[in-house]
Formats: C-alpha cells, structure tokens, sequence
C-alpha cells in the first residue's frame, strides 16, 4: 500500500465527507461530556481543510499534510486543533523529502504523529482521548502485518468504543470524573472517522 | 433556541464589530483577525497582558481591555479556545519590547493553542511569559489530571497583573503577581439553567423545574453533581463552604470577594448571596476588603452564578484599588 | 420559578443589604428605609438627584448613585413603585438647600407616589422640581392615556441631569437639560422570553419557541404584538425604524445609542445589534457620538433588549462626557 | 344603616379576608393586562392594615380610616397604594368629627374617596380602572333609597364585570390599547372585594 498525493487529498476529503455528514453526533458527544462544540470545531476545521487541498497543486504527500496540518491549526482551535494539526504537521516533517509513501513510511509518520499529540496533549494512552484511537492504530499499522483496509476500520472502531468505559483523566470530560464514563469520547470518534477515510481511500485504490 | 443572532457562523465576527464599534476610543480591531487591542498599543515600556478563550463568557475578554487591565483579548469561536495564528497576532500587536504576559484559562485547548503561540512568539524573539488560572475547586485537583479549571478568578488575575504592569513591573514581576493571585485564589459555581451554543441548536444538558448542577464551569458543561434547588442562603453557603475548605488558609485573613453571574441571573439575586457571603465570612472573622457583583465571566445565557475569594496581602490589595479603565471594569 | 432567593417577601431587603455590603465606600441605606443615597449625601451645594422606582431593574437604579449621577435611589417591592414615606426620606435625606430634582418614570404608580412625596416635601419647605420619563415609542402617545412608559432612557436622564447638578446646576438648569433629553430621547424593546416576579412564581405570558414579544415594557408586561422570531439584523432594524420615526427628527444628527439587555440576553447578542445599529445610523447619515452596550435597565431575567437614541447638541455631549462614578456607570 | 367603629374595623378585617383568599386571582388577573402584582400588593397592604386596626382602639369611624389610609399608603406603592389610601384618608376627613356614622354620612364619605382618586389617578369613569366601580357605587349610596346589601353587591359586581369589554386609557392597561379588552381590571376586582365585605359587615348588622 503506497500514498499517493491523489490519495492523501481524497483521504482530506472523504474525512471531511465523514466529519459533516455526522457533525451533530460529534456535538451530541461532546454535550454529554464536555462543552458541546467537537462537531462546530471538526466541521469548520475539515471543511477549510478540503477547500485548500482540492484547489491546490501538491509534489508531496508531506505537501498535502503540511497544508491541511496549517488550515486544522488556524481552524479549528479548542483541544482538537492543535491536536489534529499537530498530527498532520509531524506526519508532513516526516514525510517532508519523500516523494512517494511507502506503507512503512505512513506507519513511521502516523507514530511521529502520535508522539507529537501525546507530547502536545500531555496525555498518555487510557486517558479517554483521541490518543486511545491513535495508539493502536499507530502499533497495528507498524506490524506491518495483514494491514488492510477491513482491519483498520476495525482496529480504530474497536478502540472508539473502548473509551466509554473508561474515565477521562485528560481534556475536558476529565471535570466530570466519574460521570464521565459510560460516554465515547468525541474526540475518539472523530478520529475513528480519520481511518474510516483512510480505510475507503485504500479500498478504492484495491 | 432563541437567539438574537444572524447566522451561526457570523455571531463571534459580528460581536467583535459591535464591540470596536462601541467602543472606539478605547480599543481597536487588528484587521482580519478576532484579535482586539488597546487602541493606544502597543504602550511603550510597559509590559503587556494577553488574555483569551473562547467567546460566550462577555464582557471576558474584550471588555477588559484598557489602561490598568488587558492590551489585548483574544476571541475563539463559542466556547472554543483561539488557534495559536490570532494569538501570535495580539502577541505582536502590543509588545513594546518589555516583553507580553499570557494569561491563560486552564483548558486543554487554552493551554495548547497560547502555548503554541508563545513558541512562535519566543522564536520571533518576543519574551512571552504566562499564567495558567485554575481557581474553580468544584473539580478535584491532582496532578495525573487535566487539572482545575479557570473561571472568575481570571478577572482578578486580570486586574493585578494588568496593574502590576501598569505601575512599571517586568515581566518577571508581572508573572509573580498573576501567580500569587492563581495560588491565592478559589471559585465555585452553580447552575440554574444550560445554555446554548449557537452553532449546537440546543443545551448540553436539561435541568427539572426544581434542580440545579453545582460545581458548574463557564461553557456550558454539566456540573460536578445535580441538586435540588434550595434557599439562596443554602446555595452560598454549599459554595462558600467548599471554597474556604479548600487548600488556601483564609482564616483570620482579608479577602476580595467575587459574586460573579453567570449570564441569565438577576443582579438582585446576586446581591442576595452577597449578602450571605459578607454575613458568614463576617462571622467567621475574615475581612472582606474589595466586593466585586455582576456578570465578570459569563457563560453565554446560563442562570447562575459563582462565588470567588482571594486572599489579599498589602501589595494585592494596593493592585486591586489601582486606576483601571477598561469597558466593564473601573476603578 | 428557580431563584436565588429566600423568602420572596424577603428580596427588596435583602438584595438592598448586598448592594449596601457591596459598595460600602459609595452608598449608604437610610436606617428602616427601601432608600440607598450616597455616602457622603447631602452633597453641600449641589442640587439633588432622587430616581426610583419598583425593584427588578438593576442596576437601575441603586446603581447609578454616585458623584456625577444620583444622590439617592428609592427601590419599591418588585415592579411595584416604592410609596410616598420612602420618597420623602429620600428627599429629605439628600437636600442640601438647593432643591432636589425627582426622575420620574411614567407609570401611573410612579407619578402619584413621587408625586405625593413631593407635596409632602414642599411642605415642609423643601423645593422640589421633577421629570417624568416616557421614552417608549412602542406605546402611542396620545393626551388622553397614560401616555408612553419610561424606560431605558431613564439612564440618560440620570446621566445628563446628574451631570448638570454636579457641574453647579441650579434646580431650574436641571430640570432644564433633563426636559432635553426627554424630548429627545426614543426607545423600544422586544423580550425573546417573559420574566417572572418572585412572589407571583410564573410568568406574565408565555412565548412559543418561534415568537418574540414586540413593544415590550420593563415590568413583564405583555408587548404590543407578537410576531415569528427573526435574525438580529431583522429585529433590529424593527426597533430603530419605530424609533427614528417617531416625532424627534433624527436627520442628519448626533446621537448617543443604548442597546440595553433585559437580563438574560448574552452580552454578544447586544453587540451584534449594536452592530447594526450603527451600520444603519451611518447609511442614513446619522452620526453616534456616544455607544452603551449592557444592562442598563433590566427586567429580571427577560431575554431581549432595547434600542434607544438620543439626539445631542454640544451641551448634551458635554454632559455625557462629564465624570461619573457610580457602582453602574463610570465616564 | 348606621356605621360603628367595631363595624369599620370589621369592614377592613373582612377586606384583608377575601384578598388573602383571592391574592392569587388578582396577580393572575394583573399578569393579563399588566404587571402582575396586584394581588401581592394588595395582600401585603391589607395584611398590615388589618394588624393595625386589629390591635388598636379608635373612638371614630375616621379614626380607624385614617389608620387604614396611612397603613395602605405606606405599604401597597403601585398604582392602587396612592389609590386605596386617599380613598381612606378621603373618607377619614370627611367623617372626622362624627362620633356616629349615617348613612348619608357614609355616602358623602365614598362621595369624596371617589373624587380624592379621580384626581390622585387623572382617571374618569370608563378607563378601566378601579374608578369603574366606585363611580357606580357612590351613586348608588348617595340615592339612599333601597340601599341593602345585596344591592351592593350587585352594583359593584356588575361594574367591575363592565370593565372586561372596555379598553384601557389609564393605568398599565393602557400600554396594550385594544389588547386590553377582554379581561376584567384587577383594581376593579380589588374594589368589588372591599364593597363585598362591606355588605357583609352590612348583613351581620342585620
Ligand atoms: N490533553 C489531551 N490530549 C489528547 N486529546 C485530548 C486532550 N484533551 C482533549 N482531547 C481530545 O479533544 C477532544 C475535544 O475536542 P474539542 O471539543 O474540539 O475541544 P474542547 O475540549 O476544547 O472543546 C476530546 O474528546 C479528546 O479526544
Ligand atoms: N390612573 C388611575 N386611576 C385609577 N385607577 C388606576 C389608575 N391606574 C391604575 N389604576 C388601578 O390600579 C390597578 C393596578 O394596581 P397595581 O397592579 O397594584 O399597581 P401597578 O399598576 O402600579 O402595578 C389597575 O387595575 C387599576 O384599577
Ligand atoms: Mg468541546
Ligand atoms: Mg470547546
Ligand atoms: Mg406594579
Ligand atoms: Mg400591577
């Protein structure tokens, strides 16, 4: 599975695709367990993100990240903008002299993206953040084993849903302590929807 | 939800052209930006205060702009924090070279997107210090958390650093006052009724006709726990309580006093726990020095209210009765 | 009904006793009395001040004593006009010997409790002139009613009298520049959600999730009509037309504007109306010269606001200029 | 139909009676047209003025009239405390020296609180206000004939049922013009209330 800058735009894409249609179930999220506005934040921030990288010229895949990573960063604000700008800015750094992605080149960048966010977000995995999504699609992804669109939803979706049991510690929902579990975290979800993108960007390109 | 607003997407845009508009002798749009400064900055040789976050708490943050308080507030959109691009921008526009002090609400987001900022800012080669404000004891405080958040007590933070600077402090100075004011400081808040963001349609949680969410935050989040609703006096003294157990010593001690509403509560009613407040405080032998009553950091039209104390010493006490003169705070 | 309150027999007091705890440098409560004057009443040569009215307005209007603005305020039950033995305390209680000026809402109750102070008052020597506010446009003025309520621009009569008092005025100069601002002076409100007084426990009129009240009072009476909710821009531009219509001719002149919250309207909506205001007035080659945005004149916990224009001429600008330095109003 | 002290202090009892008991029907009838106090501020001033009454001792009819005025003034504030309290103090004047009270005398006395509130309120006969049913009330005890109690209470329930189908042209009504019509005055309520526990003292009389 090599990146191509077609794919990475129509991965932009088809995330912002996922993020609108579902804006209102990402702001419901947010409103059971923080302040309501994840689906306000991601639908500005991806919208922004698409409108850029569908109208522009790219050499790279690290050229299409950079953008989306300036955009998520200028957009979306809140948790989840330097969060997710951070991601896609590590990811375009890593990716930076590369002109076409291998499968371990992604999974080098999804790991430096990962790192970046932990280090952003002060937050580790189990702390009822979008890092829980992250982590284990970064260490699946590294396997290098078996990666497959199928499993990757799975992977990802698995772990989405892992973080209603659990109690926040980091972010928001970490105010309401104990009344935070029994909730999936927005941020989680959003994330999830990243590699459900991903995952369709890889099935088309079967 | 009924709003007086055009649509969603404008209201933060539309109110910070309001707000120039209202007052344009005292502050200014930086264009293309939600940035508002002092009209004068950026002041020279002094050191200049950046404070922000999301818009919905008004008059936070715009309208503590002004000699003796704020150089400039940044605005996000509705309860959310501003991107670390509008922050570096007020950061530029009002150093004079002393160097821009960040106060900053403790929330992820905040503490993030100013935290970028300030490294873009230190690269540039601006001396950025900061404070993270965490006065609200409703939350547990522990070190492996997010930590508490940061609600009223800002604007004191606001008022003594801004005076600090204001009187000549460096910005070590500066960043010293802000931080006795967040080591001295404790808030805590109630709900009478949710509020609604504009883009969201609805509130983030409902209230029965006779319950209401204490330990509440200032965007809309549910509380710590719900209630039944009980006397004003019953009500201040559940807040009271938890702030004067907390880890500040305000026994035998002078205080400021903060009955902050939370958007939707009658002033009445405010002045009503400020009478409770200033009876049990009195009768427990702490001495109220300043009384501050009104809508200082709202949360959009939430009924409610928070109560605040700050344990002053003779050097906060000078600070807070300094000269200030921005749109909502005049001394 | 959720209130911060205790007994509701009990809030007039008990909101009095806050503010007094609240601004103890500024205003003091005449023993036994609904009455807050100024500390430091009677002002020696200086003509008197005296404004009042039902409670449920703050901060009118307790709020606006201070050097600049009023000597006493005279608060009532809520809603309910304070009687004529609290009036003349007030009045006896700030009469420095040169008279005291009364300002007057027009509300029946208000007019006859005022104005039956003020015979009790001139009998016993006291001279006493006053101005009766009707600044509602929403209600006809016709001779053969009541006429038009007073409302928000009730603080600029405070402001503009209270200005000529202290700059020396005799009590003829002031009820002079007060009779200006009357005369120039148009106002109009709408309420998105009705309030509710303590002791009644629910609301005067309900409103649908669509509708708005149009034409509305500061006392939870009903509007004049009631139409579908629009976007700000929409309502705004409703309110200013009846406004600039009315029978002061506002062409091509200076003008102070207040958008005036009802209580429980966020402070960003009201900058978004002031907005529009002002893109309007300059379309229209009206030039604001003064901008106040916030509570000024409340309604409880109403959702909605007021427009107000007052058109000034030199002397006028003067007075809104001068020094002020009440809980509620600073220059 | 004489009137005795006992029988003035009984009239005021009875007063505070029905407007304890009716205090929620006057704020709701105030809430219609106008600002929804009405029946607290009736409450409060007649709750007072019984207390006074109750535990003083008078020599006059005046004497405990002008208690009430001075009481009713003191406490109701409104549009109706001025009202009320002239009216008592209208009548207290008039009856000054009487130590017995006629009927004729009586008539005067509601003759001159009639005329003591039109000028107090600005207000004439058929503004919808409280004026509507003292009007038809002093012209009927100044007839003298057949004056009973039942009458009374004809005469004055009749009047204030009147001021359903008139508009407004005084008071806090007037500020809704036309919406006004439909609902009966609260003030005129309030009167009907005192003329009502007049005829009542008048029947124990019997
Ligand atoms: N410290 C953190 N580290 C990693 N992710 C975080 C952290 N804090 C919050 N998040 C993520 O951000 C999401 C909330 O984003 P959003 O609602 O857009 O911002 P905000 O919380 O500022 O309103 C949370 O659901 C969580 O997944
Ligand atoms: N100018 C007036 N003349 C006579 N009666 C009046 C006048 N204005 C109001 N009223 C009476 O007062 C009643 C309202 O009393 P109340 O509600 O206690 O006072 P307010 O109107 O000040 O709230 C009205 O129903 C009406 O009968
Ligand atoms: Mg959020
Ligand atoms: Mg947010
Ligand atoms: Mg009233
Ligand atoms: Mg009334």
């Amino acid at each position: 599975m090599v990146m191509t800058v077609e794919q990475a735009v129509t991965w932009v894409e088809k995330t912002n695709a996922l993020v609108q249609s579902n804006k209102e179930y990402l702001t419901e999220l947010d409103q059971a367990i923080g302040d309501g506005d994840h689906g306000l934040n991601m639908s500005r921030g991806f919208q922004e993100a698409e409108a850029k990288v569908s109208s522009s010229e790219y050499e790279t895949v690290g050229g299409v990240f950079k953008d989306t990573a300036t955009v998520l960063m200028s957009k979306i604000g809140g948790a989840s903008g330097p969060l997710y700008g951070t991601a896609f800015l590590k990811m375009s750094m890593f990716l930076r002299d590369k002109p076409s992605v291998t499968q371990a080149d992604f999974a080098g960048a999804v790991e430096e993206a990962l790192n970046g966010m932990k280090q952003r977000g002060k937050a580790e995995q189990g702390e009822k953040t979008m890092i829980d999504v992250w982590h284990p699609v970064a260490d699946f992804l590294k396997n290098g084993q078996n990666v497959n669109a199928g499993k990757l939803v799975e992977v990802a979706e698995k772990a989405m849903e892992g973080t209603k049991d659990t109690v926040a510690t980091k972010g928001r929902a970490a105010y309401l302590q104990e009344r935070s579990k029994g909730h999936i975290d927005p941020g989680s979800t959003s994330s999830f929807y990243l590699f459900q993108a991903l995952a369709d960007v890889w099935k088309e390109g079967e | 939800m009924k709003k007086v607003i055009n649509n969603p997407d404008d209201v933060v845009r539309e109110m910070l052209e309001g707000m120039t508009l209202a007052y344009p002798e005292q502050v200014r749009n930086l264009e293309g930006t939600t940035v508002l400064v002092r009209k004068d900055a950026p002041v020279d040789n002094k050191v200049a205060i950046v404070s922000g976050g999301g818009s919905g708490h008004e008059p936070a943050h715009a309208g503590y702009i002004g000699p003796g308080m704020l150089d400039a507030a940044v605005a996000g959109e509705m309860f959310t924090s501003p991107t670390p691009d509008q922050v570096i921008e007020a950061i530029r526009a009002v150093d004079s070279g002393q160097g821009v002090f960040l106060v900053i609400k403790n929330y992820t987001g905040d503490v993030m997107n100013f935290e970028m900022a300030r490294e873009m800012a230190e690269a540039e080669g601006i001396s950025v210090e900061q404070v993270i404000v965490n006065d609200d004891v409703a939350v547990e405080d522990s070190s492996f958390t997010t930590g508490r958040r940061g609600i009223a007590g800002t604007v004191f933070v606001h008022k003594i650093a801004g005076a600090k600077a204001a009187a000549g402090g460096s910005l070590k100075e500066v960043k010293e006052a802000a931080e006795k004011v967040v080591a001295n400081t404790r808030s805590m808040g109630v709900a009478l009724s949710p509020c609604t963001i504009p883009g969201a349609g609805k509130p983030n949680f409902q209230l029965e006709d006779d319950e209401m969410e204490v330990g509440i935050g200032i965007h809309g989040e549910p509380g710590t726990k719900r209630e039944k609703i009980a006397p004003a006096d019953d009500i201040a003294e559940e807040l009271l309580q938890k702030v004067l157990e907390d880890s500040v010593d305000f026994d035998k001690s002078e205080v400021a006093v903060m009955v902050n509403g939370l958007g939707a509560t009658p002033e009445s009613e405010l002045f009503i726990v400020n009478r409770y407040v200033h009876s049990k405080l009195s009768e427990k032998g702490i001495n109220v020095t300043h009384t501050f009553v009104g809508e200082y950091m709202t949360s959009l039209e939430m009924a409610g209210f928070s109560i605040t104390l700050m344990k002053v010493d003779e050097e906060m006490k000078q600070l807070l009765d300094a000269e200030a003169a921005a749109p909502a705070f005049h001394r």
